[in-house]
């Protein structure tokens, strides 16, 4: 299985689960983002992801290298889907493997917010009542203070 | 020289389209592509400050000077995960 | 599904995960301890888990409350395997819930700290050349510097 | 009176039983039932330090009062995970 995947189709988290695992794995830690029926107040129908995915790809293999610079031991994997989803349905799925458990946290919740920051996706949420595009963080993979502030959230 | 502009989100609906071909002045830069653009549709200038830029795919800066041929993206603030 | 369970049956981390989801989940994170081929330079063999099952069982209840008193919005489960395990299972499956990413992360790695701090669950270590009980804190679910310390670590 | 002893892990190998059945006086603490099997057993001393002790499967410390019939555990430093 491939470690980094923009896609329309469902994700699997239990499949990147077994692509992480190694017999030295002693840890795994794993995140999904859920489409949720509410949000800032508004009842959420259903949301639509846009990518722009070749740099999307990329910008997830930039995060997986990010990763493994600073978490040797770590094994990661992060696939994002895009297209519509309804409620409850796995937006991000991310697993992280190691023989320890600070590694494996750490590096699964630095992938999530680097996610966040450089990975050109969009959210488009269809509530009732209307429709909003959600704009987060200006993607700047070189901007070292968010990229540091991702390590300061990821290393209790 | 012809470029295209690929745009996305909230700026792919301001603009009415996702893909466009233009014609920028050789050695031009990514801010002039934009620059143009902006006086076309000038809805999308808010983004100015918010937004990113690639070229080919790969991130890029509004100095980044653009060749013939080459994929100018403009990007909102991302809301992935 | 029960969310506190010590057990001798395979553990199912998607079945927790099953439980702790609710339509208002934006986020769910997850972390599964498992036999890992060495330890500190040994190879391992097998792993057997003994628990004193009653109170291990009031001791995770009891993790689960102190998790819903800091993160009343999570949602959390915990299953912790028991009896002889071969290298790559499961000792111990965890699930987090949360509208938010943050108290999932946060409940999860409280969740592991505390098995580890007051659980009443020991290791038997089967390495090539010998085996060890595996002895690590002394338990007391009362001591407040070692539960500040699992706080500390699961609040990035 | 009569009270059940539980041993586990390594505590429990060290004597050689995981469950025993001892005497002690009305009115007696936990640290009196430890200290009877640890004269009888003198291998377990170590761990009068760092055990956890517990009384009917609750905690309890060494100075709780145990009743007839109660069910006293010692516990080695835990090792789950």
């Amino acid at each position: 299985m491939i470690a980094t995947r923009v896609t329309t189709d469902r994700l699997d988290p239990a499949a990147l689960v077994q692509a992480v695992e190694t017999p030295g794995s002693g840890a795994i830690a794993t995140f999904v983002g859920l489409v949720r029926d509410h949000n800032q107040g508004r009842r959420v129908l259903h949301l639509v992801y846009e990518a722009y995915e070749p740099l999307a790809e990329r910008a997830l293999t930039r995060i997986l290298d990010e990763a493994r610079d600073r978490w040797p031991t770590a094994v990661l994997a992060v696939h994002h889907r895009t297209g519509k989803l309804e409620v409850g349905q796995v937006s991000v799925a991310i697993a992280a493997a190691s023989p320890h458990r600070s590694e494996a946290f750490a590096a699964c919740r630095y992938a999530i917010e680097r996610v966040k920051q450089i990975v050109p996706i969009w959210k488009h949420e269809y509530f009732e009542g209307g429709d909003v595009w959600i704009e987060g963080a200006t993607a700047d993979p070189d901007d070292t203070s968010a990229r540091d502030s991702a390590m300061r959230i990821a290393c209790a | 020289m012809r470029v295209t502009v690929r745009l996305f989100a909230r700026l792919r609906e301001l603009v009415g389209a996702g893909e466009l071909s233009r014609n920028v002045a050789a050695g031009a830069v990514v801010a002039v592509v934009w620059d143009d653009l902006a006086r076309e549709y000038p809805a999308i200038s808010p983004y100015a400050g918010s937004m990113s830029c690639a070229v080919n795919a790969e991130y890029a800066r509004m100095t980044t000077v653009v060749d013939e041929d080459d994929e100018v993206a403009f990007l909102p603030p991302v809301s992935g995960g």
